[in-house]
């Protein structure tokens, strides 16, 4: 692919977009699979699925080309363009139309910025989840740290192997009253807790 | 080791430089994404299917309105998995963390805060409302909606918010708005359409057909709103604390 | 009925709200709910493949947001898009998740305490989003649902242990890793064709002749590396038997079955449907390269799984090497290869439902699932170990079970494609599956420890009290779940021909090689 | 076998044949250990209705109709279909009879011994037979194949029914081959066969396919013969024959019934259908390669009489003796003529009526007396005479002597080799029954002639009745089988 400079050319010039959105997604995906630390994997998460986004908003750029939003002169209903002295119903007086195809060169693809909007939000509600998950492994485990995670889930293994019991401990299954015990304490602690703060109204 | 995990991504980098060559003219509005009869027809004919001025509204709330529904279940998922992964884990007590202070709550900041929620709340019904005509929508107003209560709980304590907007609020909310989403799409089945076909609420209200696109999409932008405000709050309820749900940060 | 193919998935998606809302104030409520969606969304699956066995072309096409083919160029709405083969899969998904539902009511009070509104919430999406992703005809929308899938799927496995939440961790990075691969697959996918729909991407890469493209041979590589990513390839394995291990027993019951096999076909829906049989089959490297990575994944799991003395992690390896053989049977490419691998996917379900349907079983009964722990079990509980073992038996291949037929055609498949080296590693495989569930069977008949010391007193003295013996079946919420799905397993081996013969009839529209007239 | 006019009609009996044990297994476990005799009279019953079926039909074959049930289809060309046929008919005959020996024997035995877990025992020796049946009615390869797979399956718990160490071993050998044979190299032969006999739209039918092997080129053929006649491992053939001995942990009804009756005759009847009803007589005599089979059928039958010759345990003994018997059945096979492969299928139940009666008698020692060695037997002859005298006529069966079942298939064995042209192998006969007579008839001679080691030994009666009026009835049967050759032959289609 390099044999005549032009192409190296034209990614670092023309298509630098295209070459960047490459780096990013390089140096996320390395943080993925080489950093120990579980958040740093998840920043390295973050990095690469923004350059896929950066990678698919590339692809809606049109040159000379405006919003996808409709320019007053061909809005369906005119609510962007200047009020006039006439009354509201002229608004309407154009209506919708559909669009010619030169005018279409006009605006941006949008289907790219959807798909990204929705891209953007599955990145979110993955990246919550996995704070989560890291939370309850920093619970149980006291690290976020691969290696002395493994580490210390191999030597509980160990142990309960030895102690010859079977099911791990935090699976085991809390009996009724234990249950109950459970929901009183802490109905009394969020009674404590709330007591202290000045609107305790509407606090089941 | 280090090393190793060199090989993958230079393979990655290395194929993905190869298609590179192949791609069409940066910007060129001849290129197949931007010539394809779909993206022409979103750009040439939104404002008669839908009349709706913003095309990206239209492409993520109607045409892709499946796609978008989808998305809302994948946060409605996140707040549910997280709840379910936090929940009663761990340590029960209370204990307290060394950058946990217990001062009460700084004077300048509540009182600014209690000035700026308002606003941002009202600015996010703004840009929720305002999405069929200027970038916004069910998404981005839910999250400022979601903000305006993380302040109150960065400012006070996440007592104080939970009090405002408890949490089995927030799970109630978030089904509330998949259901309202979801649930025009099935009123538009009954009615005789597809599943999302809006353009059938035309024959219980007193609209056009393409009018009735244009608010049924209002709809479901609220219904999107409704439960990215639960489920970004919720979020920050529980990771702040681990699950606990007790003063937070 | 009209709208069945909306169905499927309006019920688990209204369901699982449901859970969500009303779960708050009465936990005991969502399961009946959930229950009631997934029947209703079986029968409504059901529905669809009667509508779609009806048509001429034995396709569906459903158009959300009413924006049809006849008024709307192709891509600008989201299509499901229903074919034979989507629609079985899409059967396979929701027979798993009623099965499920219905044995879910003990382990998840008792694994889960207190979270059973938020099980089953997730519980139900999970299933919205594998029936989704079987009938989904645009490339985006399936993003989209792998995630729904994915996330669920996190969420069900975390809710357990905090091992389960370690576990979690890798297969969320993974997954991330191989649904993302997959969304820039699409995005080069359509920067060369500009849309997103299935059939359209078809009809353009052969209107334009795209094949010998680089961006779509990366798109192709992009693409079939998240699947196989996600699917649990061999190499890219790593995340499952972790997660399925040690999950709550309802989620690896329901995830294990149907999450590999839905992400199997996807890969045959875009192998053949999108990227299309000449461009997928004859200008990529790929049939020279995948039978032979397929051979080192299916010897590599094989042995991972004789290494193992636990059942469940057993039975995720060899969820792994069955995995191997279905890419195989796609990847010889031929008519017989393909039939097997389609059926497989199906029998595979079948099966390995039936076997964690057992596991959770013993795990409850016995309190353990270690192979020590599963002596005297036949005579405790004979109709759950019976249940179990004919699981067993069609993962080894044993006829008239489903799984002898799925592997005759895979063998087949090899034989015609010549490939000999797939056929040795399938014996290779089905002689492994032999002795670990032979060595299992040995366990529970006979008094013999792993070194060969007697444990009983010999005549059939286990060395077991007879509290431990005593009949003690499993709550029947349990065990009619494990009976029925093997029921099914015995049931789909005996009617193979039915099915069968759909699968022919979907193949009947690809040029497939069937190598015939050679001696 | 097919003869030239046969009228087919559709029957349901080969599937009750086939069914009705899988409805006792039902009432065996039903009963359970609690209601003994229940249980005992369920598997006799059963026994007896399977044994009605299978002789009802025989009338209609003699008269030249065979009974064919499909019961579902398997694959795009092949049923799962059922069919009455002589060779079928005659070993199924001689499975379900001798099942009902077997049942009185075991009630004998297991009761004398106290055993464990009888119901298991019952339920799976009835899934054992049923498979039997299904293998002699199989009307085409698949079919086959598919009830020699329940029959390995089935097989195991009562192979490993001491549950000690030496039953796992015996169990891992035992599965170990047979399913690594059957998996391995049988499923491929019958894949290629199901994709590239005759372009692939051949059920492998045994009455409609005969001699389409032909088609292939002669390598190809070959290597299915090998792979065929090796991947049936329950036929025993060296080198593939140690499951066998190994089996030998299990109790002795279930010896009797894997060594003389149901495991290794259903092997042998498979390699004997391929034979002459896939390749078919015409096909294997063109075939070079053939004459390396007779080779290893006739090396099976001398090494195995051997080893047979330096075995002190008695079961082991009688287990080679088998291994060598059963290198008749293939012989015949590979002679590839219409006496030979007649002679084959008469010896199947020959050998089977004499064997078992061997199988029985060393069962009713050990009950009777707890001795498992050929040499502890001094005297014994004189304290259980019938025992021994059934044990002397069941080995002069075997040895083949004339008024015994044993010589009439050994004699017709003979006939095809001389047919074939093979002169050398009627002297491999002379020289095996020779062997016979070494390893079989010491055993009753020490009994009955040689005094007892020393007297002081607890009084020694016969085994309970429940086990000796069994093994005298199938002594008397070795007898009778001579007499009634002549139907027989006709069954398997010789007289034509």
């Amino acid at each position: 692919m390099f044999e005549d400079g032009t192409i190296i050319n034209e990614l670092l010039i023309e298509r630098l977009n295209y070459f960047i959105y490459v780096v990013l997604l390089l140096i996320g995906l390395h943080a993925m699979i080489a950093k120990k630390n579980l958040i740093k994997k998840l920043i390295g998460m973050s990095i690469f699925q923004t350059a896929i986004i950066l990678f698919y908003v590339s692809i809606g750029v049109k040159e000379g080309s405006t919003i996808p939003v409709y320019l007053p002169e061909h809005d369906p209903h005119g609510s962007h363009s200047v009020p006039s002295d006439t009354n509201e119903t002229s608004h309407f007086d154009h209506g919708p139309v559909i669009l010619d195809s030169s005018l279409v060169k006009g605006y941006a693809n949008p289907l790219p910025h959807v798909l990204m909007l929705t891209a953007i939000v599955v990145g979110v509600a993955t990246l919550g989840l996995a704070l989560a998950l890291c939370q309850r492994i920093y619970q149980g485990y006291g690290t976020i740290e691969e290696d002395e995670l493994l580490a210390k889930m191999e030597s509980r293994e160990i142990r309960s192997k030895t102690l010859s019991v079977q099911i791990p401990k935090d699976q085991k299954l809390p009996k009724k009253d234990e249950l109950k015990k459970e929901k009183s304490r802490s109905v009394s602690k969020s009674k404590t807790l709330s007591a202290s703060k000045p609107k305790p109204k509407g606090k089941k | 080791m280090k090393l190793l995990s060199y090989i993958p991504v230079l393979v990655v980098g290395v194929l993905l430089l190869y298609a590179a060559k192949d791609f069409p003219e940066w910007g060129s509005p001849d290129a197949p994404a931007s010539k394809s009869p779909v993206s022409s027809h979103f750009i040439a004919n939104t404002g008669v299917d839908t009349e709706v001025p913003n095309m990206v509204t239209a492409v993520l709330a109607d045409y892709r309105g499946f796609d978008t529904m989808f998305e809302t279940v994948v946060v409605f998922i996140a707040g549910m998995a997280v709840l379910a992964i936090l929940k009663n884990s761990g340590r029960k007590k209370l204990v307290k963390r060394e950058f946990e202070v217990d001062a009460e709550p700084d004077l300048i900041v509540t009182n600014t805060v209690r000035l700026l929620v308002p606003v941002i709340q009202i600015f996010a019904f703004y840009v929720l409302a305002h999405g069929h005509v200027s970038p916004g929508g069910g998404f981005q107003g839910g999250v400022l909606m979601g903000a305006s209560f993380i302040l109150v709980a960065l400012s006070w304590d996440l007592e104080t918010a939970l009090i405002r907007f408890p949490l089995n609020w927030t799970t109630i909310l978030g089904g509330l708005g998949i259901f309202l989403y979801a649930g025009i799409g099935l009123l538009s089945m009954f009615l005789g359409g597809e599943f999302l076909d809006y353009s059938e609420l035309a024959n219980i209200f007193p609209v056009s057909r393409e009018m009735a696109r244009y608010h049924a999409m209002l709809g479901v932008e609220i219904g999107v709103g409704l439960t990215v405000t639960a489920i970004m709050f919720s979020l920050y309820a529980n990771l702040s604390t681990e699950g606990r749900l007790q003063r937070g940060l | 009925m009209e709208n069945s193919i909306a169905w499927i998935f309006i019920f688990p998606l209204f369901g699982s709200v449901a859970c969500a809302i009303l779960g708050i104030s009465n936990r005991k409520i969502c399961y009946p709910i959930a229950v009631l969606s997934m029947a209703g969304s079986l029968w409504a699956g059901i529905e669809t493949l009667r509508q779609v066995l009806s048509v001429n072309d034995h396709t569906v096409s459903y158009l959300f947001g009413g924006w049809t083919l006849d008024a709307y160029p192709r891509g600008v709405g989201i299509e499901f898009h229903a074919d034979i083969l989507g629609i079985l899969i899409t059967l396979v998904v929701l027979g798993v998740g009623l099965l499920v539902s219905l044995y879910s009511k003990l382990p998840v009070e008792e694994e889960t305490p207190g979270k059973e509104p938020l099980f089953y919430t997730l519980f139900l999406l999970q299933v919205t989003g594998l029936a989704g992703i079987c009938l989904t005809g645009d490339a985006f929308n399936l993003y989209v649902l792998i995630e729904v899938a994915a996330l669920t799927g996190y969420g069900l496995i975390a809710i357990g242990s905090n091992r389960a939440a370690a576990a979690t961790f890798n297969y969320l990075i993974l997954g991330t890793i191989g649904a993302s691969l997959y969304l820039l697959g699409v995005g080069y996918i359509y920067i060369k064709t500009g849309t997103l729909n299935m059939v359209g991407i078809h009809d353009i890469i052969v209107a334009e002749g795209l094949a010998d493209s680089a961006t779509m041979q990366v798109a192709f590589v992009l693409v079939g590396v998240g699947i196989l990513i996600k699917m649990a390839f061999f190499p890219f394995h790593a995340w499952l038997p972790n997660a399925y291990s040690n999950a709550p027993t309802t989620t690896s019951c329901l995830l294990a079955p149907v999450v590999t096999k839905v992400m199997i076909y996807v890969m045959i829906r875009m192998v053949l449907s999108v990227f299309g049989v000449e461009f997928s089959f004859e200008s990529t490297l790929w049939t020279d390269v995948l039978p032979w990575l397929v051979v080192v994944a299916i010897v590599c799991a094989a042995v991972m799984a004789l290494a193992q003395r636990e059942i469940k992690r057993m039975l995720s390896y060899l969820i792994v090497a069955e995995v191997g053989y279905m890419v195989g049977g796609v990847w010889i490419y031929n008519y017989y290869g393909l039939i097997g691998s389609i059926f497989h996917v199906i029998s595979d379900a079948c099966m390995t439902l039936c076997l964690f349907l057992g596991a959770g079983l013993i795990l409850r009964k016995a309190k353990t699932t270690h192979f020590d722990g599963l002596r005297g079990l036949f005579t405790k509980m004979p109709l759950t170990m019976t249940g179990f073992f004919i699981g067993g038996f069609s993962i080894i291949g044993l006829p008239p079970t489903c799984g002898f037929f799925s592997k005759w055609y895979l063998i087949t498949g090899g034989m015609v494609s010549q490939r000999w080296e797939y056929m040795i590693v399938l014996m290779f495989s089905t002689m492994v599956m032999v002795v670990l569930f032979f060595r299992m069977i040995e366990r529970i008949h006979l008094a013999v420890s792993e070194s060969g010391e007697n444990l009983g007193h010999g005549h059939g003295d286990l060395g077991l009290t007879d509290q431990q013996t005593r009949f003690d079946e499993g709550p029947l919420s349990m065990l009619i779940p494990l009976l029925l799905a093997s029921a099914v397993v015995l049931v789909v081996g005996i009617y193979n021909q039915e099915v069968v013969s759909l699968i022919e009839v979907f193949l009947s529209d690809f040029n497939l090689p069937r190598g015939e007239g050679i001696k | 076998m097919s003869t030239p006019e046969v009228t087919v009609i559709q029957d349901i009996r080969p599937l009750i044949a086939f069914v009705a044990p899988l409805l006792g297994v039902i009432g065996i476990v039903w009963a359970g250990e609690k209601r003994k005799n229940l249980r005992e009279t369920f598997t006799f019953l059963v026994a007896s209705i399977q044994a009605t079926v299978v002789l009802s039909m025989v009338p209609l074959l003699l008269s030249g109709t065979i009974v064919e049930f499909h019961v579902w289809q398997m694959f795009t060309h092949v049923p799962l279909l059922l069919r009455v046929d002589g060779f079928g008919l005659l070993f199924a005959c001689v499975a379900s009879l001798l099942w009902i020996a077997t049942t009185v024997y075991s009630i004998g035995y297991m009761r004398g011994l106290h055993e464990h877990a009888q119901t298991r025992f019952y339920a799976f020796f009835a899934i054992s037979l049923s498979a039997t049946i299904g293998v002699a009615f199989s009307a085409n390869l698949l079919t086959i194949y598919f009830f020699y797979e329940m029959l390995s399956v089935s097989t195991f718990p009562l192979v490993t029914h001491m549950q000690d160490k030496e039953a796992r071993t015996g169990g891992r050998t035992y599965l170990g081959y047979l399913l690594f044979t059957s998996l391995c190299i049988l499923l491929p032969a019958l894949s290629w066969c199901y994709v590239w006999l005759d372009g692939g739209n051949v059920a492998m039918d045994f009455l409609a396919d005969t001699g389409k092997v032909g088609s292939f080129s002669e390598t190809t053929q070959i290597i299915l013969l090998i792979l065929f006649t090796f991947g049936f491992a329950k036929a025993g053939i060296m080198p593939l024959h140690s499951w066998l001995p190994g089996a030998m942990v299990a109790p002795t009804p279930v010896s009797a019934l894997l060594h003389a009756v149901a495991v290794v005759k259903v092997g042998v009847f498979c390699v004997v259908r391929v034979y002459s009803d896939i390749f078919g007589t015409e096909v294997l005599q063109q075939l070079d390669g053939e004459d390396w089979m007779i080779g290893i059928a006739c090396a099976t039958i001398l090494i195995s009489s051997l080893i047979a010759l330096s075995q002190d345990n008695l079961k082991r003994r009688l287990a080679f003796s088998t291994i060598g018997q059963l290198g008749y059945v293939i012989l015949g096979a590979t002679l590839a003529t219409q006496q030979g492969i007649g002679g084959s299928v008469l010896h199947i139940a020959m050998h089977a009526c004499g064997k078992i009666t061997l199988f029985f008698c060393a069962g009713a020692i050990f009950v009777a007396t707890g001795k498992k060695y050929v040499s502890e037997l001094r005297g014994l002859g004189r304290k259980m005479p019938v025992t021994m005298g059934a044990f002397m006529i069941g080995s002069l069966s075997v040895i083949g002597l004339p008024p015994l079942g044993g010589f009439v298939s050994k004699w017709y064995l003979a006939l095809g080799a001389l047919d074939r042209g093979a002169t050398w192998v009627v002297f491999v006969l002379l020289i095996s029954s020779l062997l016979n007579v070494f390893y079989l008839l010491p055993v009753a001679v020490t009994a009955f002639f040689r005094n007892p080691a020393d007297d002081s030994e607890p009084e020694i009666k016969e085994a309970p009745m429940a086990c000796v009026i069994p093994l005298s009835i199938t002594a008397i049967g070795c007898f009778v089988l001579f007499f009634i050759a002549g139907p027989l032959v006709s069954m398997v289609g010789l007289t034509d």
